[in-house]
């Protein structure tokens, strides 16, 4: 081979002081990068194919809007995940919460912060009994998580329904909707993508940063094994939970100021968008590693070609038969960069492919 | 040893049954303060499920453990290494997305100075810096400290639990085999290292399937054989037919326990 | 008017060049498709063009996304099923603010004078002409049912709601209540099929969409029962088809081919100044095996495709 | 500790000679054994609260039927979650058959056997097509199973609705319908559960006892292993993924045959539904082990709940909470005897409890 | 050994690189038929890697390889196994969920007879028999052969992949520190095996950190350090210093092969 790359030691014993991966690195991830890239491909090609309509600010901004709630739910289901976990419960936890919080509003009357306030702690209060319930029921109990939130998933959207019998409330504070919802700030940017990229921000500093976020991936990685050094795993587990209802909680909220009713009827693909978001941002489903940002790209990869689609005006039978195809295609081709650059600096995939057909 | 001291550890009439296998049956251990006691035994005779279960990390059937003398709590890991008892299993117990040093620290990171701390950082550089001497001293070769363990050779894994368990340990530390896939020069630091340990007064119970090191570092060897404990013998007034023979069930012996 | 956008679009292209856009309520629905139908017709006549969009699912939470893009994409103007009377009020309000004429169809909006025009089904009295259908086959009374789709759906809860309003105003009958499909054929197949080992006497079953007829089709065959009047909702071709095989005693027609053509009417005559009629209430039509082949049923039938 | 179990070996070296497990052991498993006892106390609670309408034949015979379909995919679905790998296709690729094959026979016309024979080999074929392709896309090309079938499940339910124009069709030979639709054998043995059951009876045959099955486990086991003994993994899994397509297809025609329609947009919950009963069967979603009759079990448990909720006259906002509710409970049950099971002879998980409190 | 010979597995500047980490260093090995060959080499030498690499579980990254002086398709575990090559890992390669026998015939099942055969049954009677005459050979103490292989301990695990690997390699098998984890009869019972294996003229590569059994069996020895070979020796013609001082660099001699 020509140009082999350096030898990165000489010594035999002792460890190499090779210096610490620069913070993006961390929180942005190798992987989370490559997927990156990706969403911007997607980008320029619709940018080229309808210059005046998709590649302009106002179309980002409402992207943007539209990824947001999702977005927060993706914060909490990524720590599921990297967990080894699964939670199909967040939609119903969702709407449960929003109709709770919206009851309490309407009984306490007013349009202002006060009951707003009020709401947006009762919804979280709601997110967080149910996280626990999920977390409990996993760590103690010992029950797959599947069945555990499929459980929740409905129970919780059952209780919605008893408490309003099955009609919408949609009384929600107007400061709630012209905030939150439809509020804006430097001009243009959605209130609702600030407090989005808020929690994201938040919760990815956490995961790629804390001791929290380094147990919720020590158990994922081996629950075995952090259980015998002494991490406390059942608590862990309980605490990702909940940390995830109250995140769920908290879009109910979001959801309420930004659709002004409580939607019981929606979010019935929630769960399975934001999943499928997290494992599009190269999070494992067998747990251990994860990165928030690729879990924010894997939302804004089906949103985008929604979008683009929807402008270039493909049909929408089409539109399933080309996200489901594109969304392959991205992560194939991540996995093949990933794969790649896993081989360091010596040549990746295009060696790979010379050697094979060379050496066998 | 003499009958007056009061056995850091003791565990009395283990026993545990694996579907038909009888892995524990009315097994004794007893360890006193700063000595070396080899547990060995056949393939299969039960030494890791006796660790795993004076570690906290599996429940028995039967039988009484006491700590200092006393029945303490010792029913999950998190308590038995608050008593300040750490454990090289053999299995190990790496997180393997995690690196060397967040794998020995994990449980019980530094935290950072101030508000940061506070919130949950942890302070990296330091543990950096104390796990590389830590791994240095075993003479390990773990050749990246940010690497994933996952990918790691046999021996660096093998070295990272060690000096993890070294570290941490104030009380009694358990050597599941933790030579069996190290070098020769890492063997030796091991073996002076367990040396070093039981000077401090910390016990050490070592697994070891090589008698010569056995023989070197045990003040006292306790044999198993089809979960129970069949003889315990001074390091100094045997050999290694008798050990062989007592470990294969050759010799038998009443348990002078 | 106010609407720049949209009319420099249609100054380059000509002034009949409308460019319109519509949403649909549930992508792949037989309602809908016709009346998808019936603009197409409409607007082909007119010189204008239409893409058609909708969500996977009668949700808002997915339908808002969609109605966004299109919004985008500066339509001339909006033909639009609102899954939600709340809940798309913001963003149908920002069609129109984006110079978009917006048309209401089928469902509406809490405040609907976001809109030049909504041309809507009375839901209620569907589900009360169900109920007259059921009333009509059995004189007598008895039990009856209603298998829906999952609550919380505008739609769907009107048609309960007039069917139930209709029953209680019957002392002959004794309404069960609703149950819930998922839209799943196979659960409303077993809902019925429990419904039926607990009230082997029920009469009439109104199902409130198609998967919910099909299914309790299906469950009612399983069952081997025989007399029971199950009345579905819309008359697209397998409907039609049902009711045919004697699966469905009656079908409720809307008229979403009108629906269509008439929205597309007032959308134009919105974009052309002309006089818009702001409120069009469509009727029904019970259609049953006896008047499904007369000229009445088979102008109340829906189209299987569009041209 | 009173009565300890025998000691069952005196011998130190070679290996013990016990007994082969009976083969109902193997193709039922000691799970699922468990788990059938909990859907026997289901329906014991419910034959005592309604004897006179739940507790009839021909009640039984409604919920097998109903579970006939599901139970057909869930033989693929479980040999799918053995390889550690998931299918959320199943329900897609059902539609996409049955359109394709409904088109075919309405093409040929004709309401007899010919026809109909044409139509299922055509939509097993279309389901071994979309199976082949999940499979060589998650062997070959490594990408995980939920994104690959994620994918396939938007793009196959997309052709479907372009082939259709959205419009079910309808026009499936009468043949299918009075046969297996509605036919019964033995009196009132309706002919779709014997279909179903020998689905079922053979696939958990060849979980537990062929070299196929072997194969499956092994590479849900672990896949490093079997590939590094020779088991060539790759086909493996093209073979689990075909034959699971395969079922769906036939699934397609079963579905044809009981609705006498396509029913297009009426499979979206299928793919959760079956995944779950693999689940509460005793599956674990990180592979490697997994019975046929588990999943079969799992199925009926919420099919039993449902009915039995419908006939009780349960609320049917209720019912979704104690569906859930009941869901989490009886794996939480299965789990307790699971466990217990697993600590042998010697007392389970009472001494486990007694042992706790005296020992520590 | 002579020049005129073909050597059974033949491999040239083998390099393999992880991230950082070169694993392998244009590294040389060759092996003649009946030979045994002892591999050492500190921890993360790249001994492991070696043998994957030869074995078809890993890709290299450049190299050549030979098989009776052949570059023929290795570039898979089954071709190679089609080979008559078999290989115990150092992290084994067993199906956990599996139980002995049915990992012990893992990929070469015994078809059932006649129709059964066809369909896909396999003779577990047979297999089973069979299966627990290759355990006993090694004195391997396998207690259940029904229970999964998961649940086992280390040296019974180890004492099945063992029995796996000799029991079906015709040329070549590779032995990745195969007796790290068992008992004292064990190791000497898969010593034996060795030298019997290798007098039927099957290559054996052995590795171990244990310099006297390495001296024991082998007839040569191959040191490598840092992923690159830098001595091969003839094991009547050295001593464990010397071995000691080549693996750590004290001592350094150019490659010789
Ligand atoms: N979780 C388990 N389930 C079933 N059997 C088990 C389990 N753990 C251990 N065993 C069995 O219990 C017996 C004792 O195992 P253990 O691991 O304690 O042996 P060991 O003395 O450590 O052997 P080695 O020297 O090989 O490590 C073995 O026969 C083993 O198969
Ligand atoms: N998959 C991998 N990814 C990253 N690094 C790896 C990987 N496999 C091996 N390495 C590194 O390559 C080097 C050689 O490892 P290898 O396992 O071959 O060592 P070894 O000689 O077998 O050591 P031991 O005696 O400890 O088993 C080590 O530094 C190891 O960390
Ligand atoms: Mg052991
Ligand atoms: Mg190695």
């Amino acid at each position: 081979m020509i140009d082999p790359a350096p030898r990165t030691e000489t010594v035999a014993i002792g460890t190499i002081d090779e210096p610490n991966a620069p913070w993006w690195k961390k929180i942005f991830g190798a992987q989370a990068f490559q997927i990156f890239l990706i969403l911007l491909v997607i980008i320029a090609v619709f940018a080229v194919l309808a210059p005046s309509t998709f590649a302009q600010w106002s179309n980002f901004r409402l992207i943007m809007q539209n990824a947001s709630i999702l977005a927060v739910l993706g914060v909490g289901m990524t720590f599921v995940i990297v967990t080894a976990g699964i939670d199909l419960s967040i939609g119903s936890v969702l709407v449960f919460s929003g109709v709770v919080s919206a009851m309490v509003m309407r009984s306490m009357g007013g349009q202002g912060w006060g009951t707003a306030i009020v709401g947006i702690v009762v919804a979280i209060i709601c997110g967080i009994f149910w996280g626990w319930v999920n977390g409990v029921l996993v760590a103690k109990a010992k029950i797959p998580p599947l069945i555990v939130t499929l459980g929740t998933f409905g129970a919780t959207l059952g209780f919605a329904q008893i408490l309003t019998g099955g009609v919408d409330i949609s009384a929600v504070p107007l400061v709630l909707t012209t905030s939150i919802g439809y509020g804006n700030v430097f001009g243009s940017l959605p209130v609702i993508v600030v407090i989005a990229a808020v929690v994201v921000v938040i919760g990815a500093i956490m995961l790629a940063y804390t001791k929290f976020g380094l147990y919720t991936r020590a158990v994922g990685s081996s629950e075995e094994a952090a259980r015998r050094v002494g991490v406390k795993v059942d608590r862990q587990l309980i605490y990702v939970y909940t940390m995830t209802g109250a995140l769920a909680g908290f879009a109910g909220i979001l959801s309420l100021s930004q659709f002004a009713t409580t939607a019981i009827a929606g979010q019935s693909l929630t769960n399975l968008n934001v999943i499928a978001a997290v494992v599009i941002g190269g999070t494992s489903l067998f747990g251990g590693y994860g990165t928030i940002i690729g879990t924010v790209v894997g939302l804004f990869i089906p949103a985008v070609l929604q979008n683009g689609f929807v402008i270039t005006g493909v049909q929408p039978y089409w539109q399933q038969v080309a996200v489901g195809a594109v969304l392959i295609v991205a992560v194939y081709a991540d996995q093949l960069r990933r794969s790649a650059a896993a081989r360091g600096a010596s040549g990746g995939l295009w060696k790979k492919l010379l050697f094979r057909r060379t050496g066998s | 040893m003499t009958d007056e001291r009061v056995p850091v550890l003791e565990a009395r009439g283990l026993s545990r049954q694996f579907g038909h296998v009888r892995a524990l049956n009315e097994a004794n251990f007893d360890i006193y303060p700063g000595e070396v006691v080899s547990l060995i035994g056949d393939n299969g005779a039960g030494k890791s499920t006796l660790v795993k279960a004076l570690s906290g990390s599996l429940a028995v059937d039967s039988g009484t453990i006491r700590f200092d003398g006393q029945q303490v709590d010792m029913s999950t890991p998190s308590a038995v290494s608050a008593l300040g008892i750490e454990t090289v299993y053999q299995d190990l117990a790496l997180a393997p997305h995690l690196d060397p040093v967040q794998n020995m620290y994990l449980g019980r990171e530094l935290k950072a100075s101030g508000l940061a701390g506070a919130l949950g950082f942890m302070d990296n550089k330091e543990m950096r810096k104390r796990s590389k001497a830590a791994f240095d001293d075993l003479g390990a070769t773990v050749r990246s400290l940010s690497a994933e363990v996952g990918a790691m050779s046999g021996g660096q894994r093998q070295a990272i639990a060690i000096a993890r368990a070294v570290h941490w340990a104030s009380r009694l530390v358990f050597l599941d085999e933790p030579t069996a896939a190290l070098g020769v020069r890492q063997t030796k630091n091991v073996l002076d290292t367990i040396r070093r340990v039981s000077d401090k007064g910390i016990a050490v119970v070592f697994i070891s399937h090589s008698m010569p090191h056995v023989m070197e570092v045990s003040d006292r060897i306790q044999v198993l054989r089809l979960g129970t404990r069949v003889a315990t013998l001074d390091a100094k007034d045997t050999n290694m037919e008798e050990l062989v023979g007592l470990m294969t069930g050759a010799i038998v012996k009443e348990d002078n326990a | 008017s106010s609407s720049g956008g949209g009319d420099t679009s249609a100054g380059s292209g000509g002034s009949k060049a409308y460019k319109l856009a519509f949403v649909q309520g549930v992508a792949g629905d037989q309602f809908y498709i016709t009346m998808q139908c019936g603009i197409q017709d409409a607007a082909k006549a007119a010189g204008a063009t239409v893409t058609t969009q909708g969500p996977q699912k009668f949700d808002p939470t997915l339908q808002k996304p969609i109605v966004d893009s299109v919004v985008a994409s500066h339509p001339d103007a909006l033909l639009v099923a609102p899954t939600d009377a709340t809940a798309m009020q913001a963003p149908i309000a920002a069609a129109k603010a984006a110079g978009i004429k917006v048309i209401l169809v089928d469902t509406t909006l809490s405040d609907p004078s976001v809109a030049e025009s909504q041309i809507s089904s009375d839901n209620k009295a569907g589900g009360a002409a169900a109920f007259k259908a059921i009333q009509q086959a059995h004189p007598d009374g008895g039990k009856v049912l209603v298998v829906s789709v999952d609550p919380g759906i505008t739609t769907t809860d009107q048609r309960e709601q007039g069917f139930k309003a209709a029953a209680a105003a019957d002392p002959k009958f004794q309404y069960l209540g609703v149950q819930y499909s998922h839209n799943q054929p196979a659960t409303a197949a077993q809902i019925v099929t429990a419904a039926l080992a607990k009230d082997p006497d029920i009469v009439g079953i109104f199902a409130a969409n198609l998967f919910a007829a099909q299914g309790s089709a299906t469950g009612i065959q399983q069952a081997g029962k025989k007399g029971i009047t199950l009345v579905g909702f819309d008359a697209g071709p397998d409907q039609m088809n049902q009711l045919k095989e004697g699966q469905v005693q009656a079908l409720i027609a809307q008229q979403p081919g009108t629906i269509g053509k008439d929205g597309v009417e007032q959308a134009l005559n919105a974009l052309q100044g002309k006089t818009v009629t702001p409120k069009i209430t469509t009727g029904f039509t019970i259609i049953t095996k006896d008047n499904m082949d007369s000229a009445e049923g088979k102008d109340a039938a829906y189209k299987s495709s569009c041209n």
